[in-house]
């Protein structure tokens, strides 16, 4: 099972640990991104490549695959408008081994942070906007997965 | 011709989401197009000036800059990514 | 917020999972075991020592807290008799850092498996029983995160 | 008296949850008293003859078996844990 989807829509986590502990694997890891509030954030716009966010995630997904023995993964990434509060990302894995749901989980994350073609804008409460700056930190941990410096 | 898409404030700078222009000489890179493109001066001198802040992908794949655009059919421009 | 249960009875994933996502911390990490069938088993029996596992999970969770700057955490684990399918464990833990939420919940459940006093019956379809028997790995995965060999 | 509570196949081995026994001389370890038992013969031979499987627990925390009993109230006695 591999489930990828990139929309505008919050989704339903439960039903998406449902699926995945459905495939009788023994271990589900999953990670939820969740919009931080604070210093006066109102929303967080997030602006994609559509042409290229679905390739680009299913690659990533393909690759976890290859990589550990999981029977199941699922990745959810939202768009637009998003206010504190509000759900982000998803991804969510299964496995028969616990160590190798916990680590695609991670290394999905990282990867999502680093090469999925996503940018923030903060909107704040007296008007100010500004994009989000890329963290080096997770530009070298993404790097990190494959043994590079 | 070569179609560029740009994204965040590479897109807010240029104001422009995408546009056509005429295919560069052969060998040019993607690095040789930014610098000519951010020639233009105004919005493409901001968003375009400083090649490190960038980031580029062709034909929906990610690339240095010093990639030959070759027969590419869509060159983005924008910063790091900030997903997840 | 800490969270410990240990029950006979299951656990709704998705309310823990709020009560997590609510804390605002941005990123919710959460693993969940099932009972994995095959080889014709068709329950396992829980059983453990109740004067110490509610202590001893307790003990884990504040040295979570303590190790990682966690907003919560949540750690349900059931006894008794449980088919295929059935959730056994459940960690969930909350962060400002994704690392941080996904560390804590591998640290956790790696401690539940070799520190918590629980014991697995398997109860197979033509009447066979069995204890399983702890595995080396999870001693030393266990002991790997206080750097010891 | 010294409350012993056994689980998993040390409890069915031995067919009791839990017993009293006099309390040990000073200085007794856990592995004394296991040794004391498993001379018993049958269940409590098969349980705990081997002591390298048992695993053991003074007052609810987990200690080897060469701890010294003390002044301990509960003592238990079980195989490797196998939860989560």
């Amino acid at each position: 099972m591999k489930r990828v989807a990139v929309q505008a829509g919050d989704f339903d986590v439960a039903a998406e640990l449902a699926a995945l502990e459905a495939l009788g694997g023994g271990g589900v890891a999953s990670f939820t991104g969740v919009v931080r509030g604070g210093g006066g954030l109102i929303a967080l716009e997030l602006e994609h490549y559509p042409a290229m966010t679905k390739v680009q995630v299913d690659r990533i997904c393909d690759e976890a695959m290859a990589r550990w023995p999981l029977l199941g993964l699922s990745v959810i990434h939202r768009f637009g408008r998003l206010e504190p509060g509000a759900r982000i990302v998803f991804v969510g894995t299964a496995s028969r081994h616990r160590t190798a749901a916990l680590e695609s989980c991670a290394f999905l994350i990282d990867w999502l942070k680093s090469e999925a073609p996503f940018w923030k804008k903060e909107h704040f409460a007296d008007g100010a906007t500004g994009w989000v700056e890329a963290r080096v930190e997770d530009e070298v941990k993404a790097k990190g997965w494959n043994g590079q410096d | 011709m070569l179609t560029i898409v740009y994204f965040a404030w590479v897109r807010e700078r240029i104001g422009l989401d995408e546009e056509q222009v005429a295919r560069p000489e052969l060998g040019a890179t993607v690095a040789d197009l930014v610098a000519g493109l951010a020639a233009r001066g105004g919005g493409y001198a901001e968003a375009l000036g400083d090649a490190t802040r960038l980031r580029a992908a062709l034909d929906q794949r990610f690339v240095g800059l010093d990639t030959v655009i070759g027969d590419a059919r869509e060159l983005a421009l924008f910063p790091p990514v900030t997903g997840g």
